[in-house]
């Protein structure tokens, strides 16, 4: 277990590097001087140049990697080109935000569908199970901003029970907080919900043909219970597996739902950061991002361990 | 910050307004754009002059002023008692530092330019400014009005891309980026107090959802709306006002003169004739805004009504393009990603089609792959943008070495002879300088972009007019 | 009898007739298919003219689907959004299949050293989801629906290698390999006649998956303004543009947003289909 | 335990899946302490019979009859699930063939076994834990306290059916059934496995239903049988009578087809079709025939076309095509599930014999000794780590795949599974040849041309019974035994002068495994090979080999002539799995 542990720690920070040596190539290679887009259009050559070197634009590009690695390290993001504003506070602040909504929305979407998925299966022979099943195929099927604008058009425009969108912080207004919440979570978590019905559908249905079962119902107990008691945990591997790769997609596939509704959340401050050519911006919002995909995969892994004593070494 | 959370229930000295197109720091100084002054003056800078609602000059921090009659010296009597946010008093010698401050290279902004007439500036008293220019200056007084003649503090320059301190009566209470700015009204403003003291503007980064916001009660003004097309819903509706105010800012498709196919005079002529104004106004903005023929507000002193040149005919355009020998063309339009330049470069490209031009849109992040690469590298051939700055008419043209690239031989001197002149000689100079450019079709003017406004019926004191960029606040009130 | 057989990949042992989710979801792709191509010949209007006087009319005999704010028929613009719809997921899912698989195969053959290395470097490129790198190359290269499916095709690189890999593991482990590797066979051979053939259906599924990913991220990243560019017609824009008219226009809305559900709906249904039909043990790639 | 005189009681169960029958009108009842055998061919309704009376078969299908358990007074069948659960595991229990994957791999073994006693009530939570100890314990596991703790992965084949068994006993049920609870197990531990439930249900007074395919085990277990055949129960009645006296043409085919000592006039072992030669009073007779028949075998499946009849004694042969020196094969694992294994495995330690031309060489031994990663070296699939090998001629010690040519042009393979083994997407045609495009047979000429190959893959297909259009055909249009010919085939197709086969019939139908193991057989002595022939089965070598090496542990224990190997075994694990293979002969004379 600790050698596991361990060896998914190394392999976690050897991604970790690799992954962000490929961040800061890849965006070397975007166009747009940093220095003009910051300065704006008739800067004096002077200005620019003063600008590069207070920004260390104009060093070796091995320089600059080491200087910015040396900030990660310290949790340190360097300030942003266009705004000149401390970059880590505002990942911080954007960072939350987008694991608020994209957390609650995985919880509501497990609420929902572990149950329907589970029943589904169950069922999958009833009108009421093929039923689930069709409903959770479309539900996967739409665009999760065509629920986003459809909900906005209804709940908010429409009928008013709910803000259109935007955020505001738990601390400084709870009930607005959550208020707000309401319809991105919907949109988020309804989609999400489909894909994992469908995926606790498909383990359960397979778990439903596994022997062990058959014992368990053997010793006595109904199909139900056999299910229940044995058959879940079981099917947790799989939909662990299909959580953390849908978590990893929706830490980025937020950024449409935080449009639709005005949320300012990680995705939106990149997709901001690009149009405004924050090279800096962008390098730490890609490598929080992709920090967070690889945190979620670990986290996964770990989960398999602890859901299968399969998986976990002798002692 | 995140009280606020407008609608009805808000108190009645709150107002949370909604834009699009967010300011990426607060300082005009280094960086461009006009999202920051729409904020930021007249609500926390404010100039020794201003410009009204009818595009006038206005007295601002200066009670008087007086010319010398060569129109070289002016000397300017300055309120008293004015402190700025932070506490310190506002005396000429502020004056001095912000108008030298322009001319020095900690102004990095490329307006700085309309100070180059300035030659020297001394505080006479506390109260007393005298503005020496090299030459008079028809124009100056004026630019004094926008954001070059903002007032600083000597002591309150260090952080202003953050925080801001002017004379104004609101000082910048929070920034959240992606979010929100709300702004306070201070309780030590030298003038008339604004009624409304907790301004919050909201940004938007697409424009239906500020106008579902203001829709849902979150917000109760959506200024400069970008969805012309929601309009029609909301002028029918009782519980908002619709105001389409005039603004400074025209759509211009740019043409780059300096390069083929648009060195060719009759090419850019041909596209002049070859477009629809009246069907892209209606197509792109849903019938909002004004034909103005050249790069002239009706505002301005000088505007003349020229849309008469180029009437939309297509057979003389595929004529001259024929005779040009530019038949069937491609070209590609370089698009910045606003909501008009993609609604407006469709219908063009689909007009263009129709007398056998080939555009090909591509599409340039704005502002900074459309700033880089069209307006600094003037890599480009076609594109279209809306000028918001008052007066720009010359900053656009009058520089060859602008990214328009339009050759200004013809019109330089007359420029600097109507700048000098009487205010008449001025504006009939200025006539004839434009209807040059306009002949020349440097660039097709496609119409005076129109500030859509929407709010709730009871807010008042709109200033709807965005004659310079920016949105005065200390007017609005709630009206029962 | 009485050792039970491994899970071989492969053809099903009974030759079921196809189930209805197989059926179902051909159809709908056929019918995609259909319209992208009778649409690279005939539209009933042209999808990018604008005719001023047509804005925003009705759906009607005339325009089925009614006309957008330009005066652009809304049917026309569906049946050639169609087009870069099935461009994108083929482009984007080609790659992910050149590249993922013999990548994943290689690994599945080589489980050593040169396995694990290239199994680290398909970890290092799952950290980064297709949609973000299409955000970041939009940045680099320019956005647009060359962008869009080469990000997406290379976001979606781990996961045939995945499926590719386990897959190899497991034909790896049979006896028919063994007995072609006895008969002296190359690697090569091995590869080409016994591993992909008998990993091909699972590869097919994988395709069908991340076909409706890449129809959905497509339409995603138009709907954010970083995919298809105008004046091409592009389903995730056209819902773009609709929101303004929503609630006054709804129709332009729903035409786009019923074409998306259907192409990524047909696209889930036959991968569903074909797993049941190629082997339901395999599903799972981790 | 109750009061009724049975402990089941089925009367004209009909089980149908749509328009099909699975099983036709059973009727049997079992006695409380009755141990009854049901036995037949794949897929001959066993497992279908014996989930009906548990209630545990899927929805699908559709049932009528009746079924009575003792304790419950009224026909099971359409009863709700919630009614038969209450009598599963209670009243009657049920011990399942595959001990992999009956447990709950997720869930500690203890629990497991406990939690059949909290499901009836008849424990407390804390006293199930504590009796689940205690049937651990009965059923012979060793450290119960600590294998309680232990998840099923940790467990041997063995210890998880046994722990299986200990579930299935904990409420003293009436009836137990065993569905081919010891086919996956080693011959020593499917006895104790069988021992073990003979006690068990002995001391309780249980009525036993015992479902086996192999005829041996179920006259070691049980009284009386029944017959089943395509879903019908054919012939019923004591083992002795049974199996002595079959009435029914399709048991004695069985019988026939199962006894491996007793060959036809030809010398060839019985199948269901030649059955009628068959006596099976045979296998009642006195010591005498035991004696004989093993002679009998030995001499009658040896013509020996063979100018030179390999004699076992004849070790002097001067080159020995196969010669084994000090091998030894370690494994390192990458991840090790087994309990307290190290990473390393010793899978082969030290191994030292030959093998002359055209001997018949059999290795027997358990599971996990080794005996296919022998093969593998042997054929070049895997490198030795130490030692030295040298196969017709070839020095297998760090060869590279380029020196193997010759090898793979001598040598050839047929494996166990006879699906597994053949590439599903690939013709027959295909298969069979495969071993021609080997460089080394384009090279020497043998089949230069595809029409060449096409005439040699048609040729063989007949060889070994197949139609010649089956080269259109796919794997999976054919039989078991069909697809084992196949292999066959594409392993004689480039005449080969080493066959090495890896327990080629164990996993197939006794009848078919007499045909395949008939067609072995003559194709050996036809193309004069040499046979290396591994099996866990001890009849089955002895039926074909004529020289054995008995594996343990990785190494050779001993090596001998079979019939010395069987008749006086030396080594202590080779008596030990002589004596545990339970033959037909052995369990009806102590019956
Ligand atoms: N759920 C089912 N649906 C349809 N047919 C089934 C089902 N289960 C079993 N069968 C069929 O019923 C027949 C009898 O199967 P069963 O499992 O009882 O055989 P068996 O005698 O136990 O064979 P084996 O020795 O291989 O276990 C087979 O032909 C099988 O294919
Ligand atoms: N590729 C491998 N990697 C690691 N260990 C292996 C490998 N192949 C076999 N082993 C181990 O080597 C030992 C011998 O295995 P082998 O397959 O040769 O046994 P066997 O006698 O053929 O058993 P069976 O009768 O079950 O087929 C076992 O412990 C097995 O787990
Ligand atoms: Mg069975
Ligand atoms: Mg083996």
């Amino acid at each position: 277990m600790a050698r596991r542990l361990l060896s998914s720690l190394g392999q976690f920070l050897a991604t970790l590097l690799v992954a962000t040596a490929l961040i800061f190539v890849m965006l070397r290679v975007m166009p747009g001087d940093p220095a003009v887009v910051a300065l704006g259009i008739n800067a004096t050559p002077e200005a620019l140049a003063q600008w590069r070197a207070e920004y260390g634009t104009d060093q070796s590009l091995a320089v600059q990697y080491l200087q910015w690695m040396g900030g990660l390290v310290r949790g340190d993001f360097g300030m942003s080109y266009v705004t000149s504003q401390d970059l880590s506070p505002l990942i911080a602040d954007r960072v939350q935000v987008t694991l608020i909504l994209v957390g609650l929305s995985m919880v509501v979407a497990l609420l929902v569908a572990v149950p329907l998925g589970v029943l589904a299966a169950v069922r999958h022979r009833h009108p009421s199970g093929v039923a689930l099943a069709g409903i959770s195929q479309v539900g996967v099927a739409v665009p999760n901003f065509l629920v986003g604008v459809l909900l906005v058009a209804v709940f908010a425009v429409h009928l008013g029970w709910f803000p259109s969108g935007g955020w505001v912080a738990p601390a400084d207004d709870p009930v607005q907080f959550l208020r707000r919440l309401v319809l991105p979570v919907i949109a988020l978590g309804s989609v999400q919900a489909a894909i994992i019905t469908r995926y606790v559908r498909s383990a359960v249905l397979e778990i439903m043909r596994e022997d062990f079962l058959r014992t368990a119902r053997a010793k006595g107990l109904t199909k139900g219970a056999a299910l229940v008691r044995h058959g879940l945990r079981n099917a947790g591997v799989p939909v662990v597996t299909i959580v953390g790769v849908q978590l990893a997609a929706m830490l980025i596939g937020s950024v449409v739902i935080e449009r639709v509704f005005v949320i300012p959340g990680l995705g939106s401050l990149l997709v901001d950061s690009v149009g405004n050519r924050d090279l800096l911006a962008v390098q730490a919002i890609v490598a929080v991002l992709v920090l967070l995909v690889i945190v979620i995969n670990l986290l996964v892994d770990l989960a398999y361990t602890v859901l299968d004593p399969r998986l976990r070494k002798a002692a | 910050a995140g009280s606020s959370s407008g609608g009805s229930d808000a108190p009645s000295d709150a107002v949370v307004i909604g834009l699009t197109g967010e300011p990426v720091n607060l300082d005009f100084t280094t960086t461009s754009g006009a999202a920051i002054p729409q904020v930021v003056m007249n609500n926390v800078y404010e100039g020794l002059v201003t410009i009204d609602q009818e595009g006038e000059l206005q007295p601002q921090l200066a009670e008087s002023w007086a010319v010398s009659e060569d129109g070289t010296v002016y000397d300017f009597a300055l309120h008293d008692g004015v402190t700025f946010s932070d506490g310190e008093d506002f005396t000429a010698a502020d004056a001095v530092f912000s108008i030298e401050r322009v001319q020095s290279d900690a102004w990095l902004n490329g307006t700085k330019s309309k100070m180059d007439v300035v030659e020297s500036v001394e505080a006479v008293s506390d109260t007393e400014l005298r503005v020496t220019l090299s030459r008079p200056s028809n124009a100056w007084l004026f630019d004094m009005g926008t954001y070059v003649g903002a007032m600083f503090s000597e002591t309150g320059v260090d952080d202003l891309a953050t925080k801001p301190i002017g004379t104004g009566p609101y000082t910048v209470e929070s920034f959240v980026s992606g979010d929100r700015i709300t702004l306070a009204g201070r309780d030590d403003y030298w003038g008339e107090e604004p009624d409304i003291t907790d301004v919050t503007l909201r940004y938007f980064a697409d424009a239906v959802a500020s106008t579902n916001a203001l829709r849902s009660g979150d917000v109760d003004m959506v200024y400069n709306m970008q969805a012309p097309d929601l309009m029609g819903q909301f002028e029918s509706d009782e519980a908002f006002q619709v105001i389409e105010g005039t603004s400074n800012g025209e759509i211009l498709l740019s043409m780059n003169n300096t390069v083929a196919p648009f060195d060719d005079v009759r090419v850019r002529q041909a596209v002049m004739y070859a477009i629809d104004r009246r069907a892209v106004i209606d197509a792109a903005w849903a019938g909002y805004g004004t034909e103005i023929g050249a790069m002239v507000a009706p505002t301005d002193p000088y505007y003349e009504d020229l849309t008469d040149l180029y009437p939309y005919d297509p057979e003389k355009a595929r004529e001259l393009l024929a005779e040009a020998g530019a038949e069937n063309i491609s070209i590609t339009f370089d698009v910045p990603t606003r909501p008009y330049a993609t609604a407006v470069s469709e219908i063009v490209v689909s007009q263009l089609a129709e007398v056998g031009i080939d555009a090909s849109i591509q599409s340039s992040e704005f502002p900074a792959v459309w700033l880089d690469k069209v307006f600094t590298q003037a890599d480009y051939q076609m594109s279209v943008i809306l000028a918001v700055e008052a007066r720009d008419v010359l900053a656009t043209f009058n520089n060859p070495d602008y990214y328009i690239g339009y050759d200004n031989s013809k019109i330089a001197d007359q420029v600097i002879a109507a700048d000098s002149g009487t205010p008449e000689e001025y504006v009939s100079g200025m006539k004839e300088v434009v209807r040059t450019i306009t002949e020349d079709a440097a660039s097709d003017v496609l119409f005076l972009f129109p500030n859509l406004v929407v709010a709730k019926a009871e807010l008042g004191g709109i200033a709807a007019n965005a004659v310079t960029e920016s949105l005065v606040l200390s007017g609005l009130t709630w009206t029962d | 009898m009485p050792v039970p057989a491994p899970s071989i990949p492969g053809r099903s042992r009974r030759r079921s007739r196809p189930g209805t989710q197989l059926v179902v979801g051909a159809v709908l792709i056929a019918l995609v298919a259909l319209v992208a191509l009778v649409s690279l010949v005939w539209t009933p209007y042209d999808p990018v003219a604008t005719v001023a006087s047509d804005r925003l009319q009705f759906p009607s005999a005339a325009h089925w689907f009614g006309t957008d704010r330009f005066g652009r028929d809304v049917f026309s613009a569906v049946m050639v959004g169609s087009q870069i719809t099935l461009i994108v997921g083929f482009i984007a899912v080609g790659i992910a299949v050149i590249v993922g698989v013999p990548l994943g195969i290689l690994a599945g053959m080589r489980p050593g050293r040169l396995g694990d290395v290239i199994m680290r470097g398909n970890d290092i490129l799952l950290a980064f989801p297709g949609l973000l790198l299409a955000i970041v190359f939009g940045a680099v290269f320019g956005a647009g629906t060359v962008t869009a499916m080469v990000a997406l095709g290379i976001g979606s690189i781990p996961a045939f290698a995945r499926v590719a890999r386990s897959g190899t593991l497991q034909v790896m482990k049979t006896d028919y390999v063994f007995a072609a590797r006895a008969a002296n066979r190359s690697e090569f051979r091995i590869a080409l006649r016994h591993v992909l053939p008998n990993i091909s259906g699972m590869i097919v599924v994988q395709c069908s998956v991340n076909f409706g990913i890449a129809v959905l991220a497509e339409a995603g990243l138009s709907f954010l303004g970083l995919g298809t560019m105008p004046p091409t017609p592009s389903w995730g824009r056209m819902l773009q543009e609709s929101q303004q008219f929503l609630g006054s226009h709804d129709y332009l809305a729903i035409a786009p947003g019923i074409a998306i559900a259907v192409a990524v709906l047909g696209f889930n249904l036959l991968g569903d289909g074909l797993r049941d039909r190629f082997d339901p043990k395999m599903r799972s790639s981790r | 335990m109750t009061c009724t005189d049975f402990a089941v009681d089925v009367r004209g169960l009909t089980v149908s899946a749509g328009a099909t029958t699975l099983v036709d009108d059973v009727t049997f009842r079992i006695a409380p302490g009755e141990k009854v055998g049901l036995i037949g061919e794949s897929g001959s309704g066993k497992s279908v019979t014996s989930l009906a009376v548990m209630g545990l078969l899927p929805d699908t299908l559709t049932t009528s009859g009746s079924v009575t358990v003792a304790g419950s007074d009224d026909n099971l069948l359409g009863r709700s699930d919630a009614r038969v659960a209450k009598l599963r595991g209670s009243a009657m229990s049920m011990v399942f063939q595959e001990p992999m994957t009956a447990l709950n791999p997720l869930m500690r073994v203890g629990r497991q076994v406990a939690e059949i006693m909290t499901i009836h009530r008849t424990a407390s939570t804390s006293e199930a834990s504590r009796r689940a100890v205690e049937l651990l314990t009965d059923v012979g596991l060793p450290n119960p306290a600590e294998s309680a703790q232990a998840y099923p992965h940790q467990l041997s084949g063995g210890q998880r059916q046994r722990v299986m068994l200990a579930m299935a006993l904990a409420n003293d049920p009436a009836l137990l059934v065993c569905d081919e609870p010891t086919t996956a197990l080693d011959v020593t531990v499917q006895k104790q496995v069988l021992d073990l439930v003979l006690r068990s249900v002995t001391q309780r007074g249980t009525g036993l239903l015992f479902i086996t395919h192999d005829l041996a085990v179920v006259a070691s277990v049980c009284e009386r049988v029944l017959v089943m055949n395509r879903g019908v129960v054919v012939e019923e009645g004591p083992i002795e009578t049974v199996f002595t006296r079959p009435q029914h043409p399709y048991t004695r085919g069985l019988l026939a087809a199962s006894d491996l000592t007793a060959t036809d006039a030809d010398g060839r072992l019985f199948t269901i079709a030649t059955a009628a030669g068959y006596d099976p009073s045979r296998l009642r007779a006195p010591e005498t025939s035991v004696h004989e028949q093993p002679v009998a075998s030995v001499v009658a499946p040896a013509p020996t076309p063979d100018p030179t009849p390999a004699s076992a004694e004849r070790a002097a042969s001067p080159s020995p095509i196969v010669s084994v020196r000090g091998l030894t094969k370690t494994y390192v694992r990458s991840r090790s599930g087994l309990f307290g294994r190290a990473a390393r495995v010793d899978a082969l330690r030290g191994l030292d014999f030959e093998i002359h031309e055209g001997e018949r060489f059999g290795i027997v031994g358990e599971s996990g000794s080794g005996k296919s990663t022998l093969l593998r070296i042997l054929s070049g699939l895997d490198q030795p780590t130490s030692g030295e090998v040298d196969v017709v001629g070839t020095s297998l010690r760090g060869a590279k795949e380029k020196d193997l040519g010759e090898l793979r042009r001598s040598l050839q393979i047929v494996f166990q599974d006879p699906m597994g083994s053949l590439d599903p997407r690939m013709s027959v045609g295909d298969i069979v040849a495969e071993p021609l495009l080997n460089p080394a047979n384009l090279r020497s000429g043998l089949a230069a041309s595809p029409a060449e190959r096409r005439r040699l893959v048609a040729e063989m297909l007949d060889h070994v019974g197949l139609p010649t259009t089956s080269v259109e055909r796919f794997p999976h249009e054919f039989s078991g035994g069909q697809r084992q010919r196949i292999s066959i085939a594409r392993a004689l197709v480039c005449r080969p002068r080493v066959l090495v086969a890896d327990e080629p019939v164990s996993a197939l139908d006794v009848s078919v495994r007499a045909q395949v193991l008939n067609l072995l057989a003559d194709l050996v002595d036809e193309y004069g090979l040499t046979l290396v022939f591994v099996s866990h089965d001890l009849g089955v070598v002895r039926h074909l080999c004529d020289r054995v090496a008995v594996m343990r542990d990785g190494r050779i224990v001993e090596t001998g002539p079979t019939e010395r190997l069987y008749e006086s075994p030396t080594h202590d694990y080779t008596r030990q799995l002589v004596l545990a293979t339970p033959t037909l002969q052995h369990t009806l004379e102590h019956a």
